[in-house]
């Protein structure tokens, strides 16, 4: 029988997988913005998992919201990608070095 | 009363400040006129003073003028307090004064501060009218710093040379080192008295003659010792005793009728005067007396001795100032206090006399002071050479002129002292009368007699000078002469101090002298054959041999005792010693203390060390806003990372 | 239950803001003077609302997930002030620069409906909701400045990492939704009160929500953005950023640390404790070493939020009431530092550089001396009210028994007085580079110098602010 | 009728709102009428506080003058304000000075002339408003006010180095202030949420609670007077500000140390003054001794006075820590009484004579541009009056009687021997050190033969010249020669002080 802690260990390891991703990768940015929906879905991964277990259905509809913003968050990502590529063309996370100190 | 010593004491105030502001307004002969006359008003209500409480015996007065402050229990006033002893100084100290203030009439007759110097010495007067008069330390501190400051403005009259400024700076520094004992003297007196008025000071000393308090751990000192010995660190500085004296004979940069009467006659008795005024304490301590014994013992003898090697005509006098000092304060160290008083007046008449025939050769030699250029003098300035020779005897004791009472008074009380010490005084005493003689009269000799060694210019121009400047001459040279034999009696044997002056019967040196007087011409006659008056006719011939008879000996002498010759010429070396030591490592503590401490250190390090510091971290720190993302991320989950570190290991912990 | 009485303002907004955009897609091409004035009447209706509808207490509604009270709408009603007031300066910098980003205004009012719902949350759904819908629109703002790589640059640095930072919010709240089975914070409230196991996953919660905050104040350790993204945004939208987000920020950290998780304030408390520390001493200290004075600001926002930190972690009604005055007094001295910038800049002149402050006291006594107000009032030297902002935070640490915090908190404040005596030395001290007077649209100056004396009179007659924050924070546990 | 007015507050106002006029006012009229109007201002504030002088009541050792208005009302804050006895002459001297220094930038400040003047009238202002605050915010508040337009006056109208040295004096006070707002804000819990001075004075404290709060005092008010070793801001201060910046600096800004340690230090936390009075008495000495010789070594007239201010507050803060150690030595605290009297008599008189000797600085810079003693040489022959001048307060600093630079210091020694014979040794050396750097650097500058061109042309000083230094001549010398009016107006209140000293304030 999967317990609670099964699925809160998975949403704990996709969580971390995409924390990683975040700042292990140092090429592409296109690859930071799957990172932040892995993230969002380690989230969903716990709401539902909670929301099961808690026999409480606000969890879920919580998951619902996410995933709506993650599609918001998702197109303005991609439109800030667009506009960072015509600028400077080029999407490599190494090259965002401009400002510092 | 009171208005008569207000009178005394604003009148040449008046003076100065109507001189010293206005000085332009009311012109050169608008200025002597109004100092002449205020000092001279001065003097004359001094003398009706003296008659009242002195001769016609009235109660010494004491009053206060005004409340100068009150604070922590202790009321500081402003008052005169007018006995015998004061009013003895009084007269002494407003008389030459006026005789200066005439005398400078002629003497600074062409000089272009003309107004300002009569404003100086019309304030000199009423500093040391303050000093004399007062009835509390505090006033007596005023006067004392207040004489100070005149003389530093007095040194430094000829502001444009270079050694008048150097010498008025020394005075006043030197002068300070006696008044920062002076002033914690006053500030024991403060604290163990409650008061600083003599009468309630003095009525309580008998019964602090056992305090002991300890001043380094484990040391008891005794509190009077303490007290009376850094009083008297004061009256060195003032009256230029050992090692204080080094002002003394560069103040000679001054004008002469000051750097004579004020640094030879009035303002150096202060000390002296001070010492006296404070009898009651100083008795109660014989350590005390003792040091100011030998301090004045030392000063007597060995200032004497560099006399002897002067060559500058007012040098010598001012050595010969310190030697007479010296004198005095023996004979304060002895509890000859009337004697002191009394070697004060007459020296004060005498020294007066030299310093202004000095001034008078000066005049007459058109500013030429080296007495290796002088000689012959004596037809040529006929009255200046007859009252420097009177003032010469009177100085070294010619039996029957004035300096003959006081000096052989002071020798007679210090062989019958008691004061541990009191031998060594003796005997500097003794020696020093053989050297007064020496140098003397060789000053009279080199200036007035042997053959004329000036250029024929100058020679052709030497002439008597002016009625205004012999005047005063004369004026002195008739107490230098009399004033002994007339005060004799009353000062030393009489009740001329009254209780004004207190000696502890233990300490009484005239009760032994007053059974062998005999009257004036006894002491005359006595004196005649006592070593003094033996030493000082071998001094006067000695001086006689070298200078008139013999004058290529001088030379071979010193060529033969090149050592010590030397050691004199440097006044034993201690001016260049306080250059070196006080003067230079002063600076040079304070160059250090400015370069490594202020600068160095606490700037340096402290202070733009630490900012530079904040900003070499600022720079450092800055880096780790690489401006790369994935550094940014990792911060913040390095940062979640402790805070879960922390807090979840606190919840098991 | 579902009265809609009470969310009126952020109706009004939403429909009002929509309209706004209608007009910006129909206006002729040249002027976008048509926008700014709809948006301008749009935030003065919502504001008269707020002030029409001010609410007596405290009302949970909307299916609980909103809570009307009377520190959410004064703080509403300033966030709404301080939009309004930015958009006068924005016009100005865009007429300058003559370009016309009208998108400005509309991205703004959806902001401001985020901060809205932010501030108005009781629910960490609602929480959730308002601060992305405020995010959204800031990344977008950031990232509006087509032809500026820097804006780029920033805009992405923003997004990742407000992304990332909104991820680990999420999966705190998750922690907390599974402990306590309960989305609404006054429910949460009353639940935190577990042991054990649930305990570790509740604390494991409250640490992942505090860095979701963290980063929205711009607090060390999660403060990397926020130079970047100052810097490299158009100076109107920086003005922006630094103003009313941080006021939604606040409500956000009052909303989920004292409506929900009063119950965690010895932990939180804290851990806020190492946050403000961190802020204070980072802040301050690299500050010193900038030269451009956006980033240099953005580094005095860090360290103002480590101030700020220090009224929140006393964790009772008197340090919230602090905290709130700071904000307040915070966000007006930070626009009027970039309302400064936006004076001085020109058509090809940006402005940013620290030493194009020299000589402004020459060029133009008066606004010489708005800024040395303000840079003074940063630093915390009375009369002003940056001062009585430091002072109460101090006073309501050392209540709380962190003497030993104000200490710190003061030692970096003397720090942090160097770099802005640095701005008064350039202005004051030093030859202006351009001898010409400054040039700004009158309304603008008006903005600026009542901004600048508002700070001056809130030095001198603080007290009435202080006693709205004081009582609108009454409900609030008294520690 | 005009008792009814609150002087206090007029006074503090009147300046500050005045300066605000002739600052924003001033740039589109004539310089003149601006120096005129500032004049005026200054000398109206000037005799307002003539009118507190003559209806203080001097047997009273309370405040006087009180007024007291809700200011921030939630947290008890009052705008509270009266004077006692120790503030009074203070205030006097803070409106006596700023009138001279109004009249000493007339023809010398040429660059933005109405800002200068009127930074002074708001210094005037806030400095008043320190003096007489009763509630601690609102002296916190003036406290650090002041530091504004001083900073700017050194940094705009300043020499050379003016904005190193501005900086560094702005810094080094803050840091000392802000602590002491930490102790305040501390005091405040312990009082049961009271502000007001009075019950800061009243409420019992630990012994560590005490030393804790008086090291915070202690750092803003050492920086302040300013002592050993947090002594180095003043020199480049001093330095690089003009004239008037210097004179208000050393006359008013620097008592300010010296009368916080009177108000809040000694009160406040008197076991802990107890229990560091080693410490203090050992830095006020080190000040004496130390910043004497430092002073001799100073080329720069400037720094030298500066230096010279320094040792000479030394006094100040000697004769207020003395008290303790007087008392356990004599056991009567009538003698403490005059330590404190001294040391205030001391800042009375050092406002003075120090602001003299800057103008008298400020005097030939105008005409030769340059501080360093090396530049100068037979200035009297130039200028005579000027030297005579000079030479009183010259005489004044090296501690004269007659003068008031003797006053503090000898009622300072006086009480310093009771406690030990080596602090009253070590504290007499300024008799020496004192007279050693000021005449030396006179002689140097004022004495000999004239040395250079620039004194050959020198002017002696003008009429307003004149008038200035004559103004301070007076008070200089009416104090030496009778201070007890002075120490009339502050019996009473010092009395107060020491019986409230006498008592432990600790709890355990």
């Amino acid at each position: 029988m999967l317990s609670l802690a099964h699925f809160l260990l998975i949403g704990a390891v996709l969580f971390c997988l995409s924390v990683a991703g975040i700042f292990i990768n140092r090429k592409n940015v296109i690859i930071l913005l799957m990172c932040v929906e892995l993230m969002l879905l380690a989230v969903n991964m716990n709401f539902i998992a909670f929301s099961h277990f808690n026999a409480d259905i606000a969890g879920q509809v919580f998951v619902f919201f996410i995933l709506t913003v993650a599609a918001a968050e998702a197109a303005i990502g991609l439109a800030i990608l667009v506009v960072l590529f015509r600028s400077r063309n080029s999407i490599n996370v190494e090259d965002l070095d401009m400002m510092r100190g | 009363m009171q208005n008569l010593c207000l009178f005394i004491v604003l009148a040449p105030l008046v003076g100065a400040i109507v001189t010293g502001l206005f000085g332009r307004d009311v012109g050169r002969s608008g200025a002597h006129w109004i100092a002449i006359v205020s000092v001279g008003v001065s003097f004359f209500l001094s003398l009706l003073v003296f008659w009242q409480i002195v001769i016609r015996g009235d109660e010494p007065y004491n009053a206060n003028l005004y409340t100068w402050l009150e604070s922590g229990g202790i009321d500081l006033h402003v008052g005169f307090l007018i006995d015998e002893l004061t009013a003895t100084m009084m007269v002494v100290v407003t008389f030459v004064s006026w005789m200066v203030h005439i005398y400078t009439v002629g003497y600074m007759h062409d000089d272009p501060g003309y107004q300002r110097f009569f404003s100086y010495i019309s304030l000199f007067t009423f500093s040391m009218l303050m000093l004399v008069m007062a009835n509390n330390f505090m006033q007596l501190f005023f006067g004392w710093e207040a004489v100070g400051l005149v003389s530093y403005l007095l040194i430094g009259f000829w502001f444009k040379r270079d050694t008048a400024i150097y010498a008025n700076l020394k005075a006043f520094l030197v002068n300070r080192v006696g008044d920062f004992g002076f002033l914690l003297g006053i500030a024991a007196v403060a604290m163990y008295f409650s008061s600083m008025d003599y009468v309630d000071v003095f009525a309580q000393a008998e019964s602090m003659k056992d305090v002991r308090i300890s001043i380094f751990a484990g040391h008891e000192w005794s509190l009077m010792t303490l007290i009376c010995i850094l009083l008297f660190v004061g009256a060195m500085g003032k009256s230029a005793q050992f090692p204080l004296h080094v002002w003394l004979p560069d103040s000679m940069e001054g004008p002469t009728p000051i750097s004579a009467l004020i640094h030879a006659a009035t303002m150096v008795t202060a000390g002296i005067f001070m010492v006296a005024r404070m009898s009651p304490l100083f008795e109660t301590s014989t350590t005390a007396l003792s040091f100011v014994l030998i301090i004045g013992a030392i000063t007597a003898f060995f200032m004497g001795l560099l006399g002897l090697v002067q060559n500058d005509i007012k040098r010598v006098i001012a050595y010969s100032t310190l030697s007479q000092l010296g004198y005095m304060t023996v004979a304060l160290g002895a509890s000859a206090y009337s004697a002191a008083i009394f070697h004060l007046m007459t020296h004060a008449f005498f020294k007066a006399l030299l310093f202004l025939a000095a001034g008078s050769v000066i005049i007459g030699m058109h500013h030429e002071q080296d007495m290796r250029r002088m000689g012959g003098l004596r037809k040529l300035m006929p009255i200046t050479w007859i009252t420097c020779l009177i003032g010469s005897f009177a100085l070294i004791g010619l039996p029957g002129t004035a300096g003959f009472f006081s000096k052989d008074a002071i020798i007679e009380a210090v062989k019958a002292s008691h004061t541990p010490g009191a031998i060594i005084g003796y005997y500097a005493c003794l020696i020093g009368v053989f050297i007064t003689a020496l140098y003397s009269f060789r000053l009279v000799f080199l200036v007035f007699h042997g053959e004329p060694r000036m250029d024929d210019e100058t020679r052709s121009h030497v002439h008597e000078t002016p009625a205004v400047v012999w005047g005063p001459l004369v004026a002195l040279a008739i107490p230098s002469v009399v004033i002994g034999a007339i005060a004799i009696e009353p000062m030393l044997f009489g009740d001329f101090f009254g209780r004004s002056i207190f000696v502890d019967p233990a300490h009484d040196v005239f009760a032994h002298m007053h059974e062998n007087y005999h009257g004036i011409l006894g002491f005359i006659w006595h004196g005649l054959f006592q070593a003094p008056f033996l030493l000082a006719s071998g001094g006067v011939f000695v001086a006689w041999y070298l200078y008139l008879k013999r004058p290529d000996l001088p030379r071979r002498i010193a060529e033969r005792t090149t050592l010590i010759h030397k050691i004199l010429v440097n006044k034993y070396g201690l001016d260049t010693f306080n250059d070196w030591f006080f003067a230079g490592g002063t600076r040079g503590v304070g160059q250090a203390l400015w370069r490594f401490g202020d600068v160095a250190l606490i700037d340096g390090i402290m202070v733009d060390g630490s900012a530079k510091m904040i900003g070499w971290w600022a720079g450092v720190v800055r880096n780790i806003q690489s401006g790369y993302l994935y550094h940014y991320a990792f911060a913040m989950i390095i940062g979640l990372l402790a805070l879960l570190a922390i807090f979840v290991h606190r919840l098991f912990g | 239950m579902t009265d809609l009485g009470f969310i009126i303002p952020e109706i009004t907004l939403l429909i009002l803001a929509s309209g706004v955009l209608l007009v910006d897609v129909f206006r002729r091409q040249s002027s976008n003077a048509v926008t700014f004035w709809a948006a301008v009447i749009t935030l003065l209706v919502v504001l008269s609302q707020l002030a029409l509808y001010f609410p007596d207490g405290s009302t949970i509604t909307f299916f609980g997930t909103t809570k009307i009270d009377p520190m959410g709408s004064v703080l509403k009603a300033f966030a709404v002030v301080l939009v309004l007031l930015s958009f006068f300066y924005a016009r100005d910098y865009f007429d300058k620069k003559e370009v016309q980003l009208s998108e400005f205004y509309i991205l703004s009012l959806f902001a401001t409906i985020g901060m809205l719902v932010l501030i108005s949350a009781n629910s960490l759904l609602t929480v959730y909701l308002g601060l992305e819908l405020l995010s959204l629109s800031l990344y977008s703002m950031v990232a509006m400045n087509r032809d500026s790589r820097e804006s780029a640059e920033a805009a992405m640095k923003y997004f990742v990492l407000g992304a990332l930072a909104s991820g680990m919010l999420l999966y705190g709240i998750s922690m907390l939704y599974g402990v306590s089975g309960t989305l609404q914070l006054d429910e949460l409230v009353a639940r935190t009160d577990v042991l054990g196991q649930e305990r570790v996953l509740l604390v494991f919660g409250v640490v992942f929500v505090i860095v979701g905050i963290a980063f929205k104040l711009g607090v060390v350790p999660f403060h990397m953005w926020l130079p970047d993204v100052y810097q490299g945004a158009s100076t109107p939208v920086t003005l922006f950023i630094g103003t009313a987000p941080k006021i939604a920020a606040f409500a956000m950290a009052i909303r989920l640390l004292a409506d929900g998780l009063q119950g965690l304030a010895h932990e939180w408390s804290a851990m806020l404790v190492i946050l403000a520390v961190l802020s204070m001493s980072i802040g301050n200290l690299v500050a010193i070493a900038q030269s451009n004075i956006k980033r240099m600001l953005a580094y005095s926002t860090i360290a103002h939020m480590g101030f700020l930190l220090l009224g929140i972690l006393a964790a009772r009604n008197s340090g919230y009431a602090a905290s709130m005055f700071y904000v307040i007094v915070y966000t007006l001295m930070s626009m009027g530092a970039f309302g400064t910038i936006i004076l001085l800049s020109k058509t090809n002149l940006e402005a940013d550089r620290i030493v194009d402050f020299s000589g402004l006291a020459k060029r133009s006594p008066w606004f010489g001396f708005i800024m040395l107000v303000i840079m003074f009032s940063m630093a915390g030297v009375p009369p002003f009210a940056g001062f009585w902002a430091k002072w109460y935070v101090l006073k309501e640490v050392i209540a709380a028994g962190y003497v030993w915090l104000a200490g710190v908190a003061v030692f970096f404040s003397i720090i942090g007085a160097y770099y802005y005596l640095r701005i008064v030395k350039l202005i004051y001290f030093d030859d202006p580079l351009d001898t010409n007077g400054v040039d700004a649209s009158e309304d603008m100056k008006l903005v600026l110098s009542v901004n600048g004396l508002t700070i001056f009179v809130l030095g001198i007659l603080p007290g009435a602010l202080m006693s709205i924050c004081v009582i609108v924070t009454i409900p609030y546990a008294a520690g | 009728m005009l008792s009814n007015l609150p002087i206090l507050s007029l006074s503090i106002w009147l300046p500050i709102i005045g300066g605000l006029w002739v600052v924003f006012a001033g740039s589109r009229r004539s310089a003149n009428a601006m120096k005129v109007e500032a004049l005026v201002i200054s000398i109206a504030a000037f005799v307002l506080s003539l009118l507190l002088w003559r209806d203080f009541d001097n047997a009273i050792g309370a405040m006087q003058f009180v007024e007291r208005l809700s200011w921030i009302a939630p947290f008890d804050i009052f705008y509270h304000l009266g004077v006692d006895g120790i503030a009074l002459p203070l205030i006097l001297l803070t409106t006596f000075t700023t009138v001279l220094i109004v009249l000493a930038g007339w023809e010398v400040i040429t660059d933005r002339a109405n800002q200068y003047m009127g930074a002074f009238l708001i210094l005037e202002g806030l400095m008043i408003g320190v003096f007489s605050a009763l509630d601690a915010v609102l002296f916190y508040v003036f406290w650090e006010a002041m530091l504004i337009p001083m900073f700017l006056i050194i940094g705009i109208w300043g020499g050379p180095r003016r904005v190193y040295a501005t900086i560094k004096f702005f810094l080094y006070t803050f840091l000392g202030s802000v602590f002491m707002l930490v102790a305040l804000l501390y005091l405040y819990q312990q009082t049961n949420d009271s502000f007001a001075i009075q019950d800061m004075h009243n409420v019992a404290l630990g012994a560590s609670e005490q030393k804790w709060i008086f090291i915070a005092f202690l750092l803003a008010f050492a920086v302040k007077v300013p002592m050993w070793p947090v002594h180095t801001w003043l020199p480049d201060a001093h330095v690089e500000a003009p004239t008037g910046g210097s004179v208000v600096l050393a006359a008013v800004m620097l008592k300010m140390g010296g009368y916080g340690f009177i108000r809040f230090s000694l009160p406040i936390a008197p076991d802990a003054a107890m229990a560091f009075d080693g410490l203090m008495i050992a830095l006020s000495l080190i000040a004496v001794v130390y910043i004497g010789f430092v002073a001799l070594a100073q080329e720069d007239m400037k720094k030298l006075i500066a230096y010279s201010s320094i040792s000479h507050m030394g006094f100040v803060t000697l004769g207020f820590f003395i008290c303790f150690q007087v008392f356990a030595n004599t056991g009567n605290w009538n003698d403490a009484a005059m330590g404190i009297e001294g040391g205030m008599v001391q800042m009375i008189s050092h406002g003075f004579i120090s602001a003299a000797l800057f103008l008298c600085v400020g005097v030939m810079y105008d005409r030769v541009h340059s501080r360093q003693i090396g530049d100068y040489g037979g200035v009297v022959n130039t200028m005579p009056r000027f030297a005579a001048f000079m030479m009183l307060f010259a005489m004044a600093n090296a501690g004269l009687p007659g003068t008031s630079g003797f006053v503090g210091e000898f009622l300072v020694i006086l009480t310093a021997f009771k406690a030990s014979f080596w602090f009253a040794f070590f504290a007499a050396t300024t008799l020496i050190l004192g007279a050693a750097y000021t005449l030396w650097m006179y002689k140097r500058v004022i004495f000999g033969e004239v040395t250079n061109s620039a004194v050959q042309t020198l002017s002696d000083i003008s009429t307003r010249e004149t008038v200035i230094l004559l103004a301070l001549a007076i008070p200089v010398l009416i104090l030496g020669l009778w201070p007890a009016p002075l120490l009339d107006m502050m019996h009473a209140s010092i009395d107060l002080l020491i019986e409230h000293l006498s008592h432990s304030k600790t709890v355990l």
